[in-house]
């Protein structure tokens, strides 16, 4: 492979194992943007979103090409209607009380949903044969592996709909509205509890979706949460909580750094690589990348 | 002598926004100087200016002959020039009084000392009895006087009050009014940011009008309120009143 | 329309407001006076139902708002300028005036009261795509009001309005107020400089200590001799 | 707790049964109930009138504390006879001074070298090879491949997650590799929880290497090899045991995991299994039970157990410290021990098993079989 | 005052509890929780104080820990001096990731700390030549050396982190009323109030963090003593850095004993949940993260603040506050 190959390959793998992280993140930061809320348990909701799809992928067509995906939507809704539950029974009470019970809520429940589900689905590792998992199309010498490009590609198309949702929609609008102030916002007639309930199921709904996604070429085991959440928390602030475009710029950032430094410094550092990446952003612009500062006096 | 505080052409722009185009003027020591201006002519951006909140774009500012470019907000604070915000920043965890310390720590005072001379400056503006609440039950008005006495336990030798009486009831403004004279005398120099014109006519020796990010004119209270500019910018057909007129008898 | 009786409430098991009684009639405009502290605002926050009401009722158009959460009033007709502005620091200016609009009702009449707002806070103009977070005090106070107005509120529901702003912007204030009164808008209005707002207003209510001392048309309140030296010092 | 009935021995599993590494731990928690069903059946302990195995299962957690902690509690709260487990050698480190205290010996998979060295206080017994075995038998099996099937490979790339396991297996080979004249094109350790591996290949590819050595857990492994497939490589991949012969990635990789090779600690075909029908048939009623056929991990704990209770049976005793000494002296060369290649167990002075070697398997047929060394070997080799 | 006499009365209690105790499971897992409870404490200078959460303290756990066996190790240094060495390496690493993240705060802060701990694990697996890296270094001796911090007997750990406890906590409650304490809490409050008011703002935030690595690094030194073996991915782990945020706050940020009962519960669960249902797998990791959310359901605040309720529910009870409420 010549200089130019490894590097176009080393971008490509990059952004789309990017497009996961991004996928992942999205719902995490319009989780954060909304209800300030950063959910630590969100890798265990996509863990939970992967068993989803797994369980559904046994029931029909794994072995055909693409078959696998039918999944993908009914795990989206299955696991939108856990976040709207999740959000009645545990965060509408939580959310009150800031930032140290949000974290202390959702670190309770990471912990307890890796136990849980070797409860209720065994520590084994998990992967349905499928066709996609080690498919790739080639375009000369550079290839595209088939599974997370089409995450990549639905990742993008999340993106788009959730920044026009959010610009332009009423639902969008108030959202914005109570993510500034919940008592400005009710003030002004919204129901910040209904607004605050449907964004914690689309952000759920989302994750699950990333979930299916990945289920074709990714074991799922009780642990595997953790896997994609840490980078996607990464993505989230380098982008600047709350912006959902930014979710996904920084998901893809993070995963060509990551892609860059195997290739061109170490592959063992690739984990370290974007950590100090992480910070470099964070300390040259604290409120993010896609994110502006605000007049405090 | 050399004026107290001087600035010299300093602009502040936010991307777009020219907030302070080219202002300059100077405090002499002693005394009230009143500042007043539209909404938006740029008095709170000069403040945050001046206390190192926001670096100038441009130009420069002296305090007590002294170019403090350098230094960063408390610094300055240390070395006497102070200010309260527009929007009251009380101290949730601490207590009325302890909030009101901290100033007196930071001159270096023994908690001790710090604790009576803060309950001085308490007494002194009637608000003793809430001495050892926390300060969420408070009414902005007074939160905003915290503000005031946490900056006065610095021994200050120039304050910029950013609105510190809008919102106070009439009794209050007497009071307050009477404690800033009072100071005065002792030496304090004021710069006081208000749009109640009751009280910039009876505090303020020197008045300042700051409109679009300049200084439109200065000098004399009663000339400078006739001044026709001023009426047409600011205070439109209100000139005996004001909006301050729950104060403007004097 | 609005009919509040014997309400208490307050903070932190703090009882702030101690049994208020208080009345708005169709097309009225009502001032409440009173110290800093007194209550006027907590009484205010009471009624938008931004506080829980530890007794008493608030109806307003026969609807019982009680037990009601704090985004219902907006909806029946209720437009509030809080204390403090309460901006949505981050959406635009122009976002805060269609956020003024969420209530349905106010949909139709969006348009006209754009203008209508626009005009009477020229300043906001240039403005308008700029985050609301970054206006000066007043420029804030003026969208705060702006943003009520586009709720075509049959109710207009004020905290010390002229609170920061500069004289000639309240005398502005002031018109509006009193050109909408003129067109029948019922307004209900906190104050700390008592003169415009007692010349404004129909009746006044004075509150001392969360508890209303007088109330009365504002031509006898003025005349009250307590309240000249207590509070108005007039 | 610590009554017990004097007809019941206390032998203690303490493996993780939670967090990442908890299917290790179940693996060896199911063939040790096996194994103590099979000596409890076949009239227990005799030398103790017939006494009776009672199995402690703990669970080691996944960090060294936690491992401390449930060695003390199940060391201090019983008195147990002797044990097997820890899996890994973290935990195996962080708990041993316990087991030394407590003078009870136990039986341990971890593979790396450091356990048996003479300052383990000589109550650690390592029934599985050494990690550094692991890689003499790859690079001979290499050898052998060169040489049947005339493959002409003389570069290698080497990849191991970085962790003791890796470190340790990854030691082996370099060396033996460096020794057998192959260049060394790639040899980079990589993060255990990736979720790509593409970076990785494009690496191999880059080095021109014609043979990967991969030390890898599970998911790891499997990115690996699915993203070998997508890159259309043509390396000879020849792993480094754990990921490559777990059921699980058989499972997800259908048929076309058949042809992989791999190098284990244990094989459920080994010679020495297909010998015995008792073994062959405990092979077949852990599959049964289990729904897999029987992993490595699963392989050595049954052996383990087994050696375990061959010791006690020697010792007489349900004394820790006389068992520990029978284990040191011990020679098991029939019943459950011999599961263990080559058919025979015995610990040297360090507590390291003599007589074991690493087997090579490939998947045939969906299942691991062994093919190398010949020795233990009872399929062929189809050519990679 | 009355409140250290409180602390060194308890201690004197666990002290002899602890060398009475003859079950060295029970003391070893008291010494754990006693560590725990003493990074919760220090933790709480950042956290409870500043309200700045910190998900990376693990790493002033992991970088005395190996300063001061490696120096021990390979150049054999005291470990009494690697100690300070390693402490003050902490020191110097807080003042670095303090001085860059100044300006950050909310999960900002917190998600940088992770990050950084991260960094400072991934080194050190990285450069195994210094560090023998995920191998880790196992600290084995058969007696006892004092001089060496090495002790045969778990009661000898179990009285060395009681005493760091209750020092720690003295130390905190002193600071507490200390000028620097009211600075941190005007900086919590306002940056800007801080600052108008004199407050050197960046200088105070920067000591609290060193503070808050110094003392955590105090505990790590002797613990990994205690555990004899030095295994990164547990000493400069995520899990480690949210175990010690999560039993602060478990026990209720605003209390001086918060991180003690944080710690005290946590590990109770823990062992508790090990012990009867550790067998069956999953069930105690299960349990030990739903009764963290049980408890956040019932009282936000944490288990103090929970005790604190209970307590007045009492009808007759004496005068007393059992707890020393504002950290
Ligand atoms: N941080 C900022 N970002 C953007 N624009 C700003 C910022 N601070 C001030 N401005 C703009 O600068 C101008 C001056 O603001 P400033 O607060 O100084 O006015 P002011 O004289 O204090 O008005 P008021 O009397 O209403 O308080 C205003 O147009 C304001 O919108
Ligand atoms: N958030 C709060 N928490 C606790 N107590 C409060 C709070 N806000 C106000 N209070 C209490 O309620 C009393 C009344 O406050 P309120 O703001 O209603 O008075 P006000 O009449 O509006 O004064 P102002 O003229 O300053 O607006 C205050 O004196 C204060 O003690
Ligand atoms: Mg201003
Ligand atoms: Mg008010």
């Amino acid at each position: 492979m010549n200089a130019i190959n490894v590097l176009a390959q080393a971008v490509v793998n990059g952004l789309l194992i990017g497009g996961v992280y991004a996928l992942v993140a999205v719902g995490l930061n319009l989780m954060f943007g909304v209800m300030k809320l950063v959910n630590f348990a969100h890798g265990e909701f996509l863990m939970m979103g992967m068993y989803v799809a797994v369980a559904l992928a046994g029931l029909a067509l794994p072995a055909t090409f693409l078959g696998i995906y039918w999944v993908a939507v009914p795990a989206m809704l299955i696991m939108a209607v856990v976040g709207a539950v999740f959000y009645l029974l545990l965060l509408d009470r939580a959310a009150k009380f800031g930032e140290s019970p949000q974290i202390l809520l959702t670190i309770g429940l990471s912990i307890g949903g890796q136990g849980l589900a070797q409860v209720l689905r065994g520590s084994d590792f998990k992967l349905v044969p499928n066709p996609i998992n080690g498919a790739a199309l080639h375009l000369g010498s550079i290839y595209f592996q088939v599974g997370p490009a089409i995450s990549f590609t639905v990742a993008i198309a999340v993106t788009i709909v959730m920044a026009w949702i959010l610009r332009s929609t009423r639902f969008g609008k108030s959202a914005r509205a109570v993510a500034e102030s919940v008592e400005t916002a009710e003030m002004l007639g919204i129901d910040a509890r209904r607004v605050y309930m449907i964004t914690t199921a689309i952000a759920i709904g989302l994750v699950g979706l990333a979930g299916a996604l990945v289920i074709p070429y990714h074991f799922t085991f009780p642990n595997v949460g953790q896997n994609f959440v840490v980078v996607a928390f990464l993505a989230i602030v380098i982008a600047g909580l709350g912006s959902v475009i930014g979710a996904v710029f920084g998901g893809l950032l993070l995963g060509v750094m990551q892609s860059l430094t195997a290739a061109y410094l170490d592959i063992d550092l690739s984990t370290a690589a974007i950590y100090v990446l992480f910070l470099a952003v964070l300390l040259l612009r604290p409120q993010g990348l896609f994110s502006r500062g605000q007049r405090t006096l | 002598m050399t004026a107290l505080l001087a600035l010299g052409g300093v602009a502040k722009s936010f991307g777009a926004v020219q907030s302070l185009v080219d202002v300059t003027f100077a405090i002499e020591d002693h005394g009230i100087v009143g500042l007043i201006g539209p909404n938006g002519a740029g008095k709170s951006t000069l403040i945050n200016v001046l206390t190192g909140v926001y670096a100038p774009n441009s130009g420069t500012v002296y305090f007590a002959g002294r170019d403090i470019a350098a230094l960063s907000t408390a610094d300055r604070a240390r070395i006497g020039l102070v200010r309260t915000f527009q929007r009251p920043h009380p101290i949730l965890d601490l207590t009325c009084i302890e909030g009101v310390m901290v100033g007196g720590l930071c001159r270096g005072l023994s908690q001790a000392e710090a604790r009576s001379e803060a309950h001085e400056k308490l007494e002194l503006l009637g608000l003793a009895n809430v001495a050892d609440y926390s300060p969420r039950k408070l009414p902005t008005g007074h939160l905003k006087l915290l503000d005031f006495l946490r900056v006065l336990m610095l021994r200050p030798r120039l304050v910029l009050l950013d609105e510190l009486m809008a919102g106070l009831s009439h009794n209050e403004l007497e009071v307050v009014q009477g404690v800033i004279e009072q100071l005065a005398q002792t030496g304090i120099t004021f710069l006081v940011v208000e749009h109640l014109m009751g009280v910039i006519r009876r505090l303020s020796r020197h008045l300042v009008v700051m409109d679009a990010g300049q200084i439109v004119t200065e000098g004399e209270p009663t000339t400078v309120i006739h001044d026709p500019r001023v009426v047409a910018a600011y205070l439109g057909d209100d000139v005996e009143s004001g909006s301050g007129d729950g104060a403007s008898h004097a | 329309m609005l009919e509040v009786s014997g309400i208490r409430t307050g903070y932190e098991g703090v009882e702030v407001v101690h049994d208020v009684d208080l009345a708005v009639n169709e097309g009225e405009t009502v001032c409440v006076l009173g110290a800093n502290g007194a209550g006027k605002s907590t009484m205010l926050r009471a009624i938008m139902r931004q506080l829980p009401l530890w007794g008493g009722s608030v109806r307003f158009l026969g609807e019982v708002l009680t037990d009601a959460k704090a985004f219902v009033p907006a909806h029946h007709g209720m437009g509030y300028v809080p204390e403090g502005r309460g901006m949505l620091a981050s959406l635009t200016v122009r976002e805060n005036l269609e956020m003024g609009a969420y209530p349905l009702r106010a949909q139709a009449s969006f348009a006209a009261n754009l203008e209508r707002v626009l005009a009477l806070f020229p300043a906001l103009m240039p403005r308008l795509e700029h985050a609301a977070g970054d206006l000066s005090g007043g420029q804030a106070q003026m969208l705060a009001i702006g943003r009520a107005l586009m709720g075509s509120p049959k109710l207009l529901v004020l905290d010390e309005p002229s609170l920061g702003l500069a004289p000639q912007i309240v005398a502005q204030v002031y018109v509006v107020l009193g050109q909408l009164k003129a067109e029948g808008q019922a307004i209900l209005l906190v104050e700390q400089t008592v003169g415009k707002a007692l010349a404004l207003s129909d009746r006044a209510y004075v509150l001392d200590r969360g508890r209303v001392v007088l109330c009365g048309r504002c031509a006898e309140v003025k005349n009250d001799k307590l309240l000249r030296d207590a509070y108005l010092g007039l | 707790f610590s009554a017990r009935a004097a007809d019941q021995i206390n032998i203690a599993i303490i493996v993780p049964l939670s967090g990442p590494n908890a299917s290790v731990g179940e693996q060896a928690v199911n063939a040790a109930k096996l194994a103590v069903a099979d000596v409890n059946d076949t009239g227990g302990i005799k030398s103790m009138g017939g006494a009776k195995l009672n199995l402690i299962i703990a669970d080691a957690t996944n960090d060294p504390q936690g491992a401390i902690n449930t060695s003390e509690r199940v060391l201090s709260q019983n008195t147990v006879a002797g044990a097997y487990g820890l899996a890994l050698s973290p935990l195996t480190t962080a708990a041993l001074p316990a087991f030394v205290k407590h003078h009870v010996a136990v039986i341990t998979s971890a593979i790396s070298d450091t356990l048996v060295t003479p300052n383990n206080g000589g109550y650690l017994f390592q029934i599985a090879p050494k990690g550094s075995a692991f890689g003499n038998q790859q690079v001979e099996f290499l050898k052998f491949l060169n040489a049947t099937y005339k493959m002409g490979i003389s570069k290698a790339a080497i990849l191991y997650v970085n962790n003791p396991y890796g470190i340790a297996t990854k030691n082996g080979v370099e060396q033996l590799a460096k020794n057998a004249g192959l260049e060394i094109g790639l040899d980079s350790a990589y993060p255990g929880d990736i979720t790509d591996a593409s970076p990785l290949v494009s690496k191999i590819e880059q080095s021109g290497a014609q043979v990967l050595f991969p030390v890898s857990y599970i998911t790891d492994s499997s990115l690996i090899l699915t993203a070998l497939r997508s890159a259309n490589s043509h390396v000879l991949v020849i792993g480094g045991g754990a990921g490559f012969i777990w059921p699980p990635i058989g499972k997800s990789l259908g048929d076309k995991v058949n042809g992989l090779t791999s190098v284990a600690s244990w094989n459920l075909d080994s010679k020495n299994v297909v010998a015995d029908p008792k073994l062959v048939d405990v092979t077949k009623r852990y599959a049964s039970a289990y729904g897999t056929f029987m992993p490595e991990q699963a392989g050595e704990a049954y052996a383990g157990i087994s050696v375990l209770a061959a010791a006690i049976e020697a010792a007489k005793s349900d004394d820790p410290a006389k068992v520990r000494d029978a284990l040191a002296a011990i020679d098991v060369k029939s019943g459950g021990g011999s599961l263990m290649q080559p058919g025979e167990v015995a610990f040297d002075a360090n507590g390291a098993n003599r007589y074991v070697q690493p087997v090579m398997i490939q998947w045939q047929s969906g299942i691991p079989h062994t093919v190398f060394p010949e020795s233990v070997a009872t399929s062929k080799v189809a050519k990679p | 005052m009355k409140r250290t006499l409180v602390i060194l009365v308890v201690w004197a209690l666990f002290a002899s509890a602890g060398i009475l105790l003859r079950n060295n499971y029970l003391v070893s897992v008291a010494t754990s929780a006693a560590f725990l409870a003493v990074w919760g404490q220090s933790w709480n200078v950042l956290g409870g104080l500043s309200g700045n959460i910190s998900l990376g303290h693990s790493m002033f756990v992991a970088i005395p820990a190996y300063v001061t066996i490696l120096l021990f190790q390979r150049a054999d240094v005291s470990p009494l001096l690697g100690a300070l060495l390693g402490i003050a390496a902490a020191v110097a690493l807080a003042a670095v990731i303090g001085a860059a993240t100044l300006r950050l705060t909310g999960p900002y802060f917190s998600l940088a700390t992770l990050a950084a701990g991260a960094v400072v694990l991934s080194l050190i697996l990285h450069y195994d030549e210094l560090t023998s890296g995920p191998s880790g270094i196992p600290i084995s001796f058969a007696h006892d050396a004092p001089e060496k911090l090495e002790f045969t007997n778990v009661r000898a750990y179990y009285l060395i982190a009681i005493t760091l406890l209750a020092a720690v906590t003295i130390f905190l409650d002193m600071i507490k009323r200390s000028r620097l304490g009211y600075y941190i809490a005007a900086i919590k409050s306002s940056e800007a109030a801080a600052a108008a008011a004199g407050v050197r703002v960046a200088w105070v935030k920067v000591l609290a963090f060193c503070l808050s690595a110094a003392l955590t690094a105090l505990g790590g030194v002797f613990y990994v003593f205690f555990i004899g073996f030095a295994d990164p991915n547990f000493l400069a782990g995520l899990a480690l850095s949210v175990k010690i945020a999560l039993i602060a706050v478990v026990g209720g940020t605003g209390f001086l004993i918060g991180p003690i009962i944080g710690a005290v519960f946590y590990e109770s669960i823990d062992a508790v949940a090990n012990a009867y249902f550790g067998a069956a797998g999953g069930w105690d990791v299960m349990i030990l993260g739903l009764s963290v959310v049980a408890i956040v359901m019932t009282d936000p605040r944490g288990l103090c603040f929970m005790a604190e309720r209970l307590w007045q529910a009492i009808p007759f009870r004496p005068k007393v506050s059992i707890s020393a409420r504002g950290v």
